[in-house]
C-alpha cells in the first residue's frame, strides 16, 4: 500500500482538485438534468390540471391568499381557445393525519367540481392514502352549493374512508378551502 | 480471491444487510414496497461501483490524511448525480425514497467499501466488489421490501394478488424492524446449516 | 409553544429512530450498555445542534443565494465530517482526559445519518434558524430516549436466555419493533 | 423486612434430651470449625481419655479439638465427611469412659464465676468452644472485641427459627439455669451490662421458663419475638432486638452487639465452671420419615447412623438426610459421616418430599425480593452468576447474602437461586481476595 | 406547450452556476484540508498498518484462546511484540500462524497440534451412581456442594460446564456414559473447557502422529482402595506402568500416574499393563487377538486404522 | 444508578516512573462497530490513556489491565465536554437572535462563542486533569459470556 | 439399587406456590368478566374467546415443539391467560383470522421469540392487541352493539361507538359549541349503521358503566366483574397493591386536575375510570409480573408512568384509548426502573451515614 506522505501542500492540492472536479461534475450534471427536472415538475402540474380541467389549452396563473390561512392557493384559470372553461385550484390542508395534504381541485364556472387530484400527502399507507383511489370520485360532478363538503359523521354528504375519517375530513377541508376562495374570487370578479 | 469471489461475497458471505448489518437506515426506511427497495438498492449500487472505481483509480495519489474527506467528496458527487438523475427521470421513485437518496453518502456500506476495499485493490477487483456488494444490498432490500409488501399490502411489486388490506403494520415502521429481525434470524439459521 | 410542539413531535410522535429511521446504526451498535448509550446521547446532542447551525448557515448564506441547492449533499457531508474532527481535536487539545472519556463516540457520529438527515430535514422543512436548532435538539433528545430505553432493554435481555437463533441482532430488532409499536400510541399527539 | 413462614413441624419439641451411649468407633474430624484446621497431636495406637486434647488450634481463628471418648487411636486418616469429600480425622476405638483429669463431671450447678475476664477467654479458647448456632465460629475470637469497638449488648440466640429443629428449645427447657450462668460468664468476658435472650413466640414454654429464671440474674432479659424465618439470623436478631442494622460487609460488633447461641452459652458454662471441653452436643433427630423424633446428647464423632438407629432406625421411604434444618442444612452424602460440633439436627426426609421440582423460567414475580431479609434481588444475582457477570453481582451486593434460602423457598418457579448465589459468592469472594492481594 | 406562460424561464447562467459551485465547494474543501492538516500535525499515525493485515489473517473467532481479548487485541500484541514467541492462535493453528509470520516477515516454529483430552472414564457403568443430585445444573456448584454422584471426588460431575464453554461445538454429553465427548475434528484446543471444568479434568495434549495418543484417563489421587471403590477404572497408583515404560515417560505422584507426552513414544506397553484399564490408547490399529480393553465411550480405541472414524459417529450428534 | 465506575479494558503499552500508558481496547463501541474501517482512518482504533503510576506496580508492558474512572467523573466529562458548551451555544443563539435580529449573525455568534469556551477549558486543563484521574487495576477475571447453562 | 439419597443445596423445603397456580388464579379471576361479556355479546364472545385461547396455546406448542425444541410449557397456564386477555381486548365481532394473527403475534413474536414465559420484556397480549389495532383499524374499532342474552348467533353489523371513541371524535366540536359534558353524555352514544349514519342513541348512566351496558372490547365492559376478579387476585396474593394503586391514583388525579381546569373540555374522571380498558389494564395487564418492574418502589414509579401516559394519550393523542400503549411504553422503561429503584438494602443506610 503505497500511500502518500501527507504534506500541507499535497493535502491542500488534493482537496482543492477533488472538490473542484467534483463540483464541476456535479454542476454539469445539474445543468444537464435541470431541464428534465423542471420538465417533470411542469408535466406533473400540467397533468394534474389536465385531470381536473380536461381540454384546456392555456391558463392564467394567480395566487390567492385566503383570509383564514397563511399560505396562498394557486388558481389556474383555464381557457379553451379563449373560452373560460373553469378553474383549477391548487389547495391544501394541514389537518391530515400526518399534516399537510395538497390537492388540485377543478371547478366548472358554475362551481361544480370537475375532479380532484392528490398532489402531495404523507398519510398512512393503506389508510389515508386511499383518498387517491376511486374514493374521491364521489366529488365528481358535485356542486358544493348543494353537496355539503363534510363527512357524514359531521352531518355532511361525504362518505368517509373507512377508518380514515381524519383524512376524509382533511380532504373535505381542502376542497372547501378551494371552493370558498373560488367563490370569493368570483365575487370580486363580478 | 478471484473476481467471481469478489462479486459473490456481497450476496451471501458478506451481505451488507443480513450479515454485516450495514446501512440499516435505508434498509428499514425505504422497504415498504419491493420496488422501493429495489430502486434504493440500485441507486446505492451505482454509487458503490462508481466510487469504488474512482477511488481505486486515485488511491495512490491521495495523501493518507485527507483520504476520508476525499473519498467522501467522491461519493457525495456520485450521490448528487444519482439524486439529480432520478429527480429528472424517475420522479415517482425519487419522491418515494426522499431524503434517503442524499443519505446514501453516509451509508456505511459505501464508505466502508471505499475504505476497506477500493483503497487497497485494483480497479477491476474494486468494480466487481462494488457490484457484488451493491447488488447484494439491492437483493436484501428487495427481499425485505417484498416481504413487507406481501404481508402489509397483499401485493408484490405493486401487483395485488389478493383483495383486502393486509397486515398494515408491516408497511409501517414497527413492521420494518420486526420483519428484518426475523429475516436475519432466518438467514443466520440457513447459513449456519450450510 | 411552537418550540414545545417541535420537541414533543420529535421526541414522541415521530421519533427520529423509531419512526423516521435515522441513526439506526448507532442505535443498534452503541446500545449494549446504558452507560455507553448515555455518553453517545450526550455527544449526539452537541454535534447535532452544532451541525445543524453550521449547515443552516451554509444553506442560507452560501448555497441558496448562488442557486447551488444541488451541492447540498456534498457540502453538508464535508462540513459535518470536518466539524466532527474539529470537535475531536479541540477536545483532545483542551483536555485529554475529557477526550479520553468521550472521544470514542465522535467518529461513530460522522457515519451516523441522523446528523446529516436532520440537517437535510431542517432545510426541507424550511425552518428558520431557531426552529431548526430546536428541531435538532428535539431529535437528539428523541435519539437519546430511544437509545437509552433500548440499552436498558438489551441489558435486561442479556440476562435472559433468548433462543439461540434469535440472540443478538434479531431479537434487538424485534424489541425495536415493539418499541416503535408502543410509540405509535403517541401518534397525532401534536402535528407539526 | 422479608422473611418466610415455612411450616414448623417441631415434632420433637416435647421430647426430653436423652444421652446417647458412646459408639464403638468415633471419627473426629480435625476441621469442625470456621477457620484453619487444627494440628493433630496423636498418632495411631495412642491411648486417649475423654476430654483429652487431640488436635491443637493452628491459628488465630481456629479451635482445639478434644477426644470425645476414651480409647485407642485406630488411625489418623481421611474419612468421608457429610459432603462426600475426605477430610483428615482421628478415628478412635472406644473403651470404657474415663474422663481426663480436672474435668468436673458431676451435675452440680456451679453459680459463682471465679475466673477473671482474661481467664474466661483463655478457658473458652482452651476448651475448644465454637459457636453452636451453625457457623461454628470460634467463640473466644468473638469475645475479643477489637480495639476501638465496644460491646454494649450480649445477645443470646434462642430463636431456633429453623423448622423441625428443637435442640436449642430443649436445652433452654432443661439446662436453662446453666445456660444463664454461661450468659453471665460471657457478659463478664465481654464487659457488658446487658444481655438479651431472643426467643420466638412459638416456644411460649421456653419464654416463660427463662423469664422466670432470668429474674435471678442481673442484666439478663428475655424477649419474645415474631415467628418468622430467618429471625435467628444474627443480623436480623440484632435488628429485632436493638433496631440497629449491621452495616453491609461489617461485623455485628459495629452495632455494639455480640451474638451467641444458647448452646454456646451452655458450652461456655461447662467449659468455664466445669472445665469441660466441647465434646458433646444436643442433636435433634426428626423429620417426616423419622420413626421416633428425639433429642439426643451426643458425643462428637458419633456416626450419624447410630443416632438414626436410636431414633427408630432407617425408614424404608428415606429420600434425603439433612444435617441441620431444612432451610439451611446440608443434604448428606452418607449416613456414615460423624456428628461434628456444628451438627444441630438430623432430618430424615421421606422420598416423596425429597425432590425439588425441576426449575422453570423466572417469571419475575418479585417474591424472592420481597422475602429476602437482606434486601437483595436474588433473581438478578442468580442470573448474573449464571452468565458469569461477577462484577455486576458484586455491585449488586451478592456478598451480603446470608444464605438463608428464603428466596428459593418462596420461588414459584422453583429456581435454584441460592445454589447460584452460593456459587457466585464463592467466585466473587475469590475475585475480592485476589484484588486484596494486589 | 408554449402557452404555459412565464413562470418557467430557461436559465441563462449555466456557467455562473458552475463557477459558483467550483468556488464555494473548493473553498469548503480547502478549509477542510487546512483543518485536517492541523489534525495531521497533532497526531502522527500511531497505528501500525500491519495490525490490520494481521487481524485479517486471523480467524475472527474472538474466542480469547490466545490469551488476548479478541483477535484484534492479539494482532496488536503480535505487531507490538515483533516476534511470535509465546504467541499462538489455537483456532487458526499453524496455517494461520505461518500466514501471520509471513506478514511480519518472521519464521514460525511449527507447533504440534493439540486436542482436549478427557482424563476421566467414570461413566455410569464404571462408576455407579450413589446419590441423586438435584441442585443447579452446573458442575461448578455441584463441585462445591459434594463429591459427585459417583462419590469420586475427582471425577467428572457430568453437568456439562465444559460443553457450554466450548465455542466450537466440539463437545457434547454422551447420554449413556454421562461423560463429555470431544469431537476430534472440531476441537481447536482453545482450552476453554480446561478452564471451565471445576475439577480440571481436561488437558490439552498433542494430537499425536496419525492422531494416535495415549493418556491416563483418571486423575483420582486417592489411595487405591477408596479410588477403586467408587470407580472400576480408576488409577489405583500401583505403579506397574511406571515400571514397564521403557522411556521413563510415566511418573507416579499422589497415587496417580501421569504420562508425559513429550517423552511418550506411543509404544503402548503401559496400556496392557494397567490392571484397571485406566490408560487409554486412541486411534491405534487393533492389537492382535487381545480386544479386552474396556474403554469409555468417550474415546474408543478405534478398531479401524483410519483415524477419521470418530467424527463420523459424532457428527450426527453435533447437529442438534 | 447501576454503575459507579466506567471501566475500560486495556493493555499496558509503556511504563515510565510517573505514568503508565495504557492502550484501550475500545471494545464497547468500536470492536463491534462496522464503521471501524472508517474510524481507523481517524486514528481512533487505539486510545492511549495516561494513568498515574501507583508505584508498587508489578505489571509489565503487554499486560492486561482495567482502567476505571468514577462514573460521576464520566458524567462530569459529558457536562464539560458537551453539555455546558451546548447550553452556552443555545443561550448565545437565543440572545443574539433577539439582539441582532439577523439569523446569520446570530448563528455565527453562537458558533463563535465555543472558541472562548474551549479556550477557557484549555486554560483550566490542569485543573480538569485532577478531577479526571483514572485508576489502573490488574485484570482479575476474564468473563466468559456463556449463556444457557441451566 | 434401592432409592438413592438425594443431594441438593439448601433449602430443602419449598412453598406451595407454583407458576401454574398463579396463572390459573389469574384465569379464575377473569371468569366473572368473561361471563359478563358472554352475557352481553352472546355467542360471538364465546367464539372470540375460544379461538383466541386455543390459538395462543397452539402457537406456543408449535413453536416449542418445532422451532425452539425446548421443554413443553403450555400447561403452565400462561398461554391461556394471554389468550383470554387478548380476547378481552378486541371487539367481539372480530373476524377469526384476525384473532389468529393476534395470537401469533402475541405468543410468537412477543413471547416465544424471547424464549418464552418470563423472558419477554413486553406484555404479549398487549403487543398482540396494539399490533392488531394498528394493522386492522377498521375491524378493531367497530364495536358491536350489545345484545343482551344470547339473542342471536351473530351480533349484527351495526356498530356502537365506545364512550371514549365518541368523545374523541367530537372533541373539537364540544370545545367549540360549549356543550357541557353532561349534555353530551345524556345525549348518549350514537349507533351507526353501515354507512355511518346515526340510527339511534344509547343513553348511558353510571349504572350501565358499572355493569357493562355499553359498547367496547369484550373484557373491558363491566367494572364490577373486573373488580371482583381483582379482589380474588389480591386475596390469592397473585398481585400486590403497588401497581394498581399507583396507576389508579395517578390516572384519576391527572384526569381530575384537568377536569377541574375545564370540565367542558375534559371528561369526568369517573367516566374515564369506568369506560374503556382502564380497569382491565390496571388490574390484569399492568400487573403482569413478567413485564413490570420488580421492586415495590419501582412498581409505584411504573404505575404512575402508566397513569400519566394513559391520560395524555386519551386527552391529546390520536387514539381514544391509551391504556395499551401506556403499559407497553412503561414495559420499555421497566429495565431502567429496575436498575434505578432497587429494594432497600439491609445495612446500607448506615454505611452512607458513616
Ligand atoms: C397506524 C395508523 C395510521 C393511521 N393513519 C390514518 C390516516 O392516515 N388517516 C386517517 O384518517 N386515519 C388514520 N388512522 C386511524 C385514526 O387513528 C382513526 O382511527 C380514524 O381516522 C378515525 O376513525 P373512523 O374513521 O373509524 O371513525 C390511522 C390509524 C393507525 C393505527
Ligand atoms: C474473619 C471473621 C472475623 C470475625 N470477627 C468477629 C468479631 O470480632 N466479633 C464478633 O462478634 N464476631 C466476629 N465474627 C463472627 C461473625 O460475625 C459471625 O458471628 C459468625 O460468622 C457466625 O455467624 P452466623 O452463624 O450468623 O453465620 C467474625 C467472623 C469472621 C469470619
Ligand atoms: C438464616 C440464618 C438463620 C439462623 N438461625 C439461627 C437460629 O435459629 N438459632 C441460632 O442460634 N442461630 C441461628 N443462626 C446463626 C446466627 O446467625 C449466629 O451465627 C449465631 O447465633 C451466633 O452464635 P454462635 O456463634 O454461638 O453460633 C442463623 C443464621 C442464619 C444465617
Ligand atoms: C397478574 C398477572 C397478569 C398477567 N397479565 C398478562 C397480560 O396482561 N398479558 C399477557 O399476555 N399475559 C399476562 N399474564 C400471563 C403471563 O405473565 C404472560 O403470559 C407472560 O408475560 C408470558 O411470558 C399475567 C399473569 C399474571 C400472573
Ligand atoms: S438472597 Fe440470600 S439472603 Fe436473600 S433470601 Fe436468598 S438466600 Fe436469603
Ligand atoms: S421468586 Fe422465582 S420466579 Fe419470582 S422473581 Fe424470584 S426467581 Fe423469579
Ligand atoms: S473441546 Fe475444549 S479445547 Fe477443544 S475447542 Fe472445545 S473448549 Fe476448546
Ligand atoms: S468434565 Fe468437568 S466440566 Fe465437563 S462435565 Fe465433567 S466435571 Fe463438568
Ligand atoms: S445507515 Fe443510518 S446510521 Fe447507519
Amino acid at each position: 500500500m503505497a500511500q502518500k506522505e501527507s504534506t500541507f501542500t499535497n493535502m491542500f492540492l488534493t482537496l482543492l482538485i477533488v472538490t473542484a472536479v467534483s463540483s464541476l461534475a456535479a454542476s454539469s450534471v445539474y445543468n444537464l438534468t435541470k431541464e428534465p427536472i423542471a420538465e417533470v415538475q411542469r408535466i406533473k402540474q400540467q397533468k394534474a390540471i389536465e385531470q381536473v380541467m380536461p381540454g384546456f389549452t392555456n391558463y392564467i396563473r394567480k395566487a390567492v391568499k385566503p383570509e383564514d390561512a397563511s399560505d396562498s392557493l394557486i388558481f389556474f384559470n383555464g381557457f379553451k381557445n379563449e373560452t373560460a372553461i373553469g378553474v383549477a385550484v391548487n389547495t391544501y390542508t394541514n389537518i391530515g393525519y400526518s399534516g399537510l395534504i395538497k390537492l388540485m381541485v377543478g371547478f366548472q364556472p358554475d362551481g361544480t367540481i370537475t375532479n380532484v387530484e392528490v398532489l402531495e400527502q404523507k398519510e398512512t399507507p393503506g389508510l389515508g392514502t386511499k383518498m387517491a383511489t376511486s374514493w374521491k370520485d364521489q366529488f365528481m360532478g358535485k356542486n358544493p352549493k348543494e353537496f355539503k363538503l363534510a363527512v357524514k359523521k359531521d352531518g355532511g354528504d361525504v362518505d368517509a374512508i373507512t377508518a380514515a375519517t381524519i383524512t376524509s375530513r382533511a380532504f373535505c377541508d381542502a376542497v372547501q378551502r378551494a371552493y370558498t376562495s373560488y367563490e370569493e374570487m368570483n365575487k370580486e370578479n363580478n | 480471491m478471484t473476481q467471481m469471489q469478489n462479486f459473490t461475497k456481497g450476496f451471501f458471505k458478506e451481505n451488507a444487510v443480513f450479515v454485516m448489518l450495514l446501512g440499516m437506515c435505508p434498509t428499514l426506511a425505504v422497504t415498504n414496497s419491493a420496488i422501493n427497495g429495489l430502486g434504493m438498492g440500485l441507486a446505492t449500487t451505482f454509487v458503490l461501483v462508481m466510487s469504488n472505481l474512482v477511488i481505486s483509480l486515485i488511491k495512490d495519489l491521495v495523501p493518507s490524511k485527507v483520504r476520508i474527506p476525499t473519498f467522501i467528496v467522491v461519493i457525495a458527487s456520485f450521490v448528487t448525480v444519482v439524486d439529480l438523475v432520478m429527480a429528472g427521470y424517475a420522479p415517482a421513485l425519487h419522491e418515494q425514497l426522499g431524503i434517503f437518496i442524499p443519505l446514501i453518502v453516509v451509508n456505511c456500506v459505501v464508505l466502508g467499501r471505499a475504505e476497506a476495499f477500493a483503497s487497497k485493490n485494483n480497479i477491476v477487483s474494486s468494480i466487481f466488489d462494488g457490484l457484488g456488494m451493491g447488488l447484494g444490498f439491492a437483493m436484501a432490500l428487495t427481499i425485505l421490501g417484498s416481504v413487507r409488501e406481501i404481508l402489509g399490502n397483499l401485493s408484490i411489486f405493486g401487483i395485488k394478488f389478493a383483495p383486502g388490506d393486509g397486515i398494515l403494520v408491516f408497511i409501517l415502521s414497527p413492521g420494518a424492524f420486526i420483519a428484518l429481525g426475523f429475516l436475519i434470524a432466518l438467514v443466520n439459521k440457513l447459513t449456519k446449516k450450510a | 409553544m411552537e418550540y414545545i410542539i417541535i420537541i414533543i413531535g420529535t421526541v414522541l410522535v415521530s421519533n427520529i429512530v423509531l419512526s423516521n429511521f435515522l441513526g439506526i446504526c448507532p442505535f443498534l451498535g452503541v446500545s449494549n450498555k446504558i452507560s455507553t448509550a448515555s455518553g453517545m446521547a450526550g455527544a449526539v446532542l452537541f454535534v447535532m445542534t452544532v451541525a445543524t447551525i453550521v449547515t443552516w448557515l451554509i444553506q442560507n448564506y452560501v448555497l441558496a443565494p448562488f442557486n447551488l441547492g444541488f451541492l447540498q449533499t456534498i457540502s453538508f457531508i464535508l462540513v459535518i465530517a470536518a466539524l466532527v474532527q474539529v470537535v475531536e481535536i479541540i477536545l483532545k487539545k483542551v483536555s485529554p482526559p475529557l477526550y479520553q472519556a468521550l472521544g470514542v463516540f465522535l467518529p461513530l457520529i460522522t457515519t451516523n445519518c441522523a446528523i446529516m438527515g436532520v440537517a437535510l430535514l431542517v432545510i426541507q422543512k424550511e425552518f428558520n434558524l431557531l426552529e431548526g436548532t430546536v428541531y435538532a435538539i428535539g431529535n437528539s433528545l428523541g435519539f437519546a430516549l430511544a437509545l437509552i430505553l433500548f440499552a436498558g432493554l438489551r441489558e435486561h435481555l442479556e440476562l435472559m436466555d433468548v433462543p439461540k437463533g434469535m440472540r443478538g441482532m434479531p431479537i434487538a430488532l424485534v424489541v425495536a419493533g415493539i418499541l416503535s409499536l408502543a410509540f405509535m400510541g403517541f401518534a397525532n399527539l401534536v402535528k407539526f | 423486612m422479608g422473611g418466610v413462614h415455612p411450616p414448623e413441624n417441631k415434632f420433637s419439641a416435647g421430647v426430653a434430651i436423652e444421652s446417647l451411649p458412646v459408639s464403638k468407633r468415633v471419627y473426629i474430624p480435625i476441621s469442625q470449625h470456621l477457620g484453619a484446621p487444627s494440628t493433630v497431636l496423636v498418632k495411631r495406637g495412642d491411648e486417649v481419655k475423654t476430654g483429652q486434647l487431640i488436635a491443637k488450634s493452628s491459628g488465630f481463628i481456629s479451635a482445639n479439638i478434644h477426644s470425645s471418648v476414651t480409647g485407642k487411636v485406630f488411625k489418623v486418616d481421611e474419612v468421608m465427611d457429610q459432603s462426600g469429600y475426605r477430610r483428615t480425622s482421628v478415628i478412635i476405638d472406644t473403651s470404657d469412659d474415663v474422663w481426663d483429669d480436672g474435668i468436673d463431671v458431676s451435675s452440680e450447678l456451679v453459680t459463682d464465676i471465679s475466673l477473671s475476664k482474661q481467664e474466661i477467654i483463655q478457658r473458652i479458647n482452651d476448651r475448644g468452644i465454637v459457636g453452636l448456632g451453625g457457623a461454628t465460629f470460634p467463640t473466644h475470637v468473638k469475645m475479643m472485641v477489637p480495639d476501638g469497638k465496644k460491646a454494649e449488648y450480649l445477645i443470646i440466640n434462642g430463636v431456633e427459627c429453623e423448622p423441625y429443629l428443637t435442640s436449642d428449645h430443649r436445652l433452654m427447657m432443661e439446662k436453662g439455669e446453666e445456660m444463664l450462668i454461661g450468659t453471665s460468664i460471657l457478659m463478664k468476658a465481654l464487659g457488658v451490662e446487658n444481655a438479651m435472650i431472643g426467643i420466638e413466640n412459638n416456644k411460649p414454654d421456653a419464654i416463660g421458663h427463662l423469664t422466670q429464671l432470668a429474674q435471678k440474674f442481673k442484666g439478663i432479659s428475655v424477649h419474645a419475638l415474631k415467628v418468622k424465618y430467618p429471625q435467628g439470623g444474627e443480623k436480623q436478631l440484632i435488628k429485632a432486638l436493638t433496631s440497629r442494622e449491621v452495616p453491609s460487609g461489617k461485623l455485628p460488633i459495629e452495632t455494639g452487639c455480640v451474638v451467641d447461641n444458647v448452646g454456646t452459652a451452655f458450652a461456655v458454662y461447662e467449659a468455664v465452671q466445669k472445665n469441660k471441653p466441647l465434646i458433646e452436643r444436643v442433636v435433634t433427630v426428626t423429620g417426616k420419615a423419622a420413626k421416633k423424633p428425639s433429642n439426643f446428647l451426643v458425643r462428637i464423632g458419633t456416626p450419624i447412623s447410630d443416632l438414626i438407629e436410636k431414633a427408630g432406625g432407617l425408614p424404608e421411604n428415606l429420600g434425603k438426610v439433612i444435617g441441620g434444618g431444612p432451610m439451611m442444612g446440608k443434604a448428606l452424602m452418607s449416613i456414615e459421616a460423624p456428628i461434628v460440633k456444628g451438627s444441630s439436627g438430623i432430618l430424615l426426609v421421606p422420598d416423596e418430599e425429597a425432590h425439588r421440582t425441576p426449575p422453570k423460567s423466572c417469571i419475575r414475580c418479585g417474591k424472592c425480593i420481597t422475602v429476602c431479609p437482606m434486601g437483595l434481588e436474588p433473581y438478578l444475582l442468580a442470573q448474573e452468576i449464571k452468565h458469569e457477570f461477577y462484577e455486576k453481582a458484586e455491585k449488586d451486593r451478592i456478598m451480603d447474602c446470608i444464605e438463608c434460602g428464603s428466596c428459593h423457598y418462596t420461588c414459584p418457579s422453583g429456581r435454584p437461586l441460592l445454589d447460584f448465589i452460593r456459587l457466585g459468592k464463592n467466585k466473587v469472594g475469590q475475585i475480592i481476595r485476589t484484588r486484596g492481594k494486589n | 406547450m408554449k402557452q404555459s406562460s412565464v413562470h418557467y424561464k430557461k436559465e441563462q447562467i449555466v456557467n455562473d452556476v458552475m463557477i459558483y459551485a467550483v468556488i464555494s465547494l473548493s473553498a469548503i474543501g480547502v478549509a477542510a484540508a487546512v483543518i485536517l492538516f492541523f489534525v495531521a500535525q497533532k497526531f502522527k499515525v500511531i497505528e501500525d498498518p500491519r495490525i490490520d493485515t494481521v487481524q485479517e489473517a486471523l480467524p475472527s473467532a474472538n474466542c480469547g484462546g490466545c490469551g488476548y481479548a479478541g483477535c484484534r487485541a492479539f494482532a496488536e500484541a503480535i505487531v507490538k511484540a515483533g516476534s511470535l514467541e509465546g504467541l499462538n492462535c489455537p483456532v487458526g493453528g499453524n496455517a494461520v500462524m505461518s500466514d501471520v509470520a509471513k506478514i511480519m516477515g518472521l519464521e514460525v516454529e511449527e507447533k504440534e497440534p493439540m486436542i482436549a483430552v478427557l482424563r476421566c472414564n467414570g461413566s455410569r457403568e464404571n462408576a455407579p451412581q450413589k446419590v441423586k443430585y438435584e441442585g443447579a445444573a452446573t458442575c461448578a456448584f455441584a463441585h462445591g456442594l459434594y463429591s459427585g454422584e459417583s462419590a469420586c471426588p475427582y471425577g467428572c460431575l457430568g453437568l456439562g460446564d465444559c460443553v457450554v464453554s466450548c465455542d466450537f461445538d466440539a463437545l457434547y454429553m454422551d447420554e449413556i456414559t454421562g461423560l463429555p465427548v470431544v469431537i476430534a475434528d472440531k476441537c481447536v484446543a482453545c482450552g476453554a473447557c480446561v478452564k471451565a471444568c471445576p475439577r480440571n479434568i481436561f488437558e490439552l495434549r498433542p494430537k499425536g502422529k496419525k492422531d494416535r495418543r495415549i493418556h491416563v484417563a483418571c486423575i483420582n489421587k486417592e489411595k487405591g482402595a477408596p479410588a477403586k471403590k467408587n470407580c472400576d477404572v480408576a488409577c489405583i497408583g500401583c505403579g506397574k506402568c511406571v515400571k514397564v515404560c521403557p522411556f521413563d515417560a510415566i511418573t507416579l505422584v499422589n497415587n496417580l500416574a501421569y504420562i508425559d507426552f513429550e517423552k511418550c513414544k506411543l509404544c503402548r506397553k503401559c496400556v496392557e499393563e494397567c490392571p484397571t484399564n485406566a490408560i487409554h490408547e486412541i486411534n491405534f490399529p487393533p492389537r492382535k487377538p487381545k480386544p479386552e480393553i474396556k474403554a469409555g465411550a468417550s474415546e474408543k480405541p478405534s478398531p479401524a486404522p483410519e483415524p477419521k472414524e470418530m467424527p463420523i459417529a459424532t457428527e450426527i450428534k453435533a447437529n442438534n | 444508578m447501576e454503575d459507579d465506575l466506567v471501566k475500560h479494558q486495556g493493555i499496558i503499552s509503556e511504563i515510565s516512573r510517573e505514568n503508565i500508558k495504557v492502550s484501550i481496547i475500545a471494545q464497547s463501541a468500536c470492536a463491534s462497530c462496522h464503521a471501524k474501517g472508517f474510524c481507523s482512518a481517524a486514528d481512533m482504533q487505539e486510545k492511549i490513556i495516561d494513568v498515574k503510576n501507583p508505584g508498587n506496580f508489578d505489571q509489565k508492558a503487554g499486560d492486561f489491565v482495567t482502567i476505571t474512572m468514577k462514573k460521576k467523573l464520566g458524567n462530569k466529562a459529558v457536562l464539560y465536554g458537551y453539555f455546558l458548551p451546548f447550553i452556552l451555544l443555545m443561550a448565545t443563539l437565543i440572545g443574539s437572535l433577539s439582539y441582532f435580529e439577523d439569523e446569520g449573525l446570530a448563528g455565527l455568534a453562537s458558533l463563535a462563542v465555543l472558541i472562548p469556551y474551549y479556550f477557557a477549558l484549555y486554560l483550566l486543563k490542569d485543573k480538569l486533569k485532577e478531577s479526571f484521574e483514572f485508576q489502573i487495576e490488574k485484570n482479575t477475571f476474564t468473563t466468559n459470556f456463556n449463556t444457557a447453562k441451566l | 439399587m434401592g432409592t438413592l439419597l438425594t443431594i441438593s443445596g439448601s433449602p430443602h423445603v419449598h412453598s406451595s406456590q407454583s407458576v401454574r397456580k398463579i396463572m390459573y388464579s389469574v384465569f379464575y379471576a377473569m371468569i366473572p368478566a368473561m361471563l359478563v361479556s358472554f352475557y352481553f355479546f352472546g355467542l360471538d364472545a364465546v367464539r372470540v374467546m375460544a379461538i383466541s385461547v386455543i390459538a395462543c396455546i397452539l402457537v406456543e406448542y408449535l413453536i416449542q415443539r418445532y422451532v425452539i425444541k425446548g421443554d413443553l410449557t403450555i400447561n403452565d397456564g400462561s398461554a391461556i391467560v394471554t389468550g383470554v386477555l387478548l380476547a378481552f381486548n378486541v371487539p367481539t365481532n372480530l373476524p377469526t383470522f384476525i384473532i389468529i394473527i393476534g395470537a401469533v403475534v402475541a405468543i410468537g413474536i412477543a413471547k416465544m421469540a424471547f424464549g418464552g414465559l418470563g423472558k419477554n420484556p413486553f406484555n404479549p397480549a398487549l403487543v398482540g392487541r396494539v399490533f392488531l389495532l394498528i394493522s386492522f383499524p377498521v375491524q378493531m374499532t367497530s364495536w358491536p352493539v350489545i345484545k343482551p342474552l344470547f339473542a342471536a348467533l351473530k351480533t349484527d353489523a351495526v356498530s356502537g361507538a365506545t364512550l371514549l371513541g365518541f368523545y374523541k371524535e367530537n372533541f373539537d366540536k364540544i370545545a367549540t359549541t360549549q356543550e357541557t359534558v353532561h349534555d353530551f353524555i345524556s345525549a348518549g352514544l350514537p349507533q351507526y349503521d353501515e354507512l355511518g349514519t346515526v340510527v339511534s342513541h344509547q343513553v348511558l348512566n353510571y349504572q350501565d358503566l358499572l355493569l357493562g351496558q355499553m359498547g367496547g372490547s369484550m373484557g373491558e365492559v363491566s367494572a364490577i366483574a373486573l373488580l371482583l376478579g381483582a379482589a380474588f387476585m389480591f386475596y390469592k396474593k397473585v398481585i400486590t397493591w403497588q401497581i394498581p394503586v399507583s396507576y389508579l391514583a395517578s390516572s384519576l388525579l391527572f384526569a381530575f386536575v384537568f377536569w377541574l381546569i375545564d370540565p367542558e373540555l375534559y371528561l369526568n374522571p369517573v367516566y374515564h375510570l369506568m369506560a374503556g380498558g382502564l380497569m382491565l389494564g390496571i388490574f390484569f395487564m399492568a400487573t403482569d409480573m413478567v413485564s413490570s418492574p420488580m421492586s415495590a418502589k419501582g412498581q409505584i414509579v411504573y404505575g404512575i408512568g402508566c397513569g400519566v401516559i394513559t391520560m395524555v394519550i386519551r386527552f391529546w393523542g390520536g387514539y381514544p384509548e391509551g391504556v395499551s400503549f401506556a403499559i407497553l411504553i412503561m414495559n420499555a422503561f421497566a429495565p431502567l426502573i429496575n436498575t434505578s429503584f432497587k429494594p432497600a438494602r439491609f445495612g446500607v443506610v448506615k454505611v452512607t451515614k458513616a
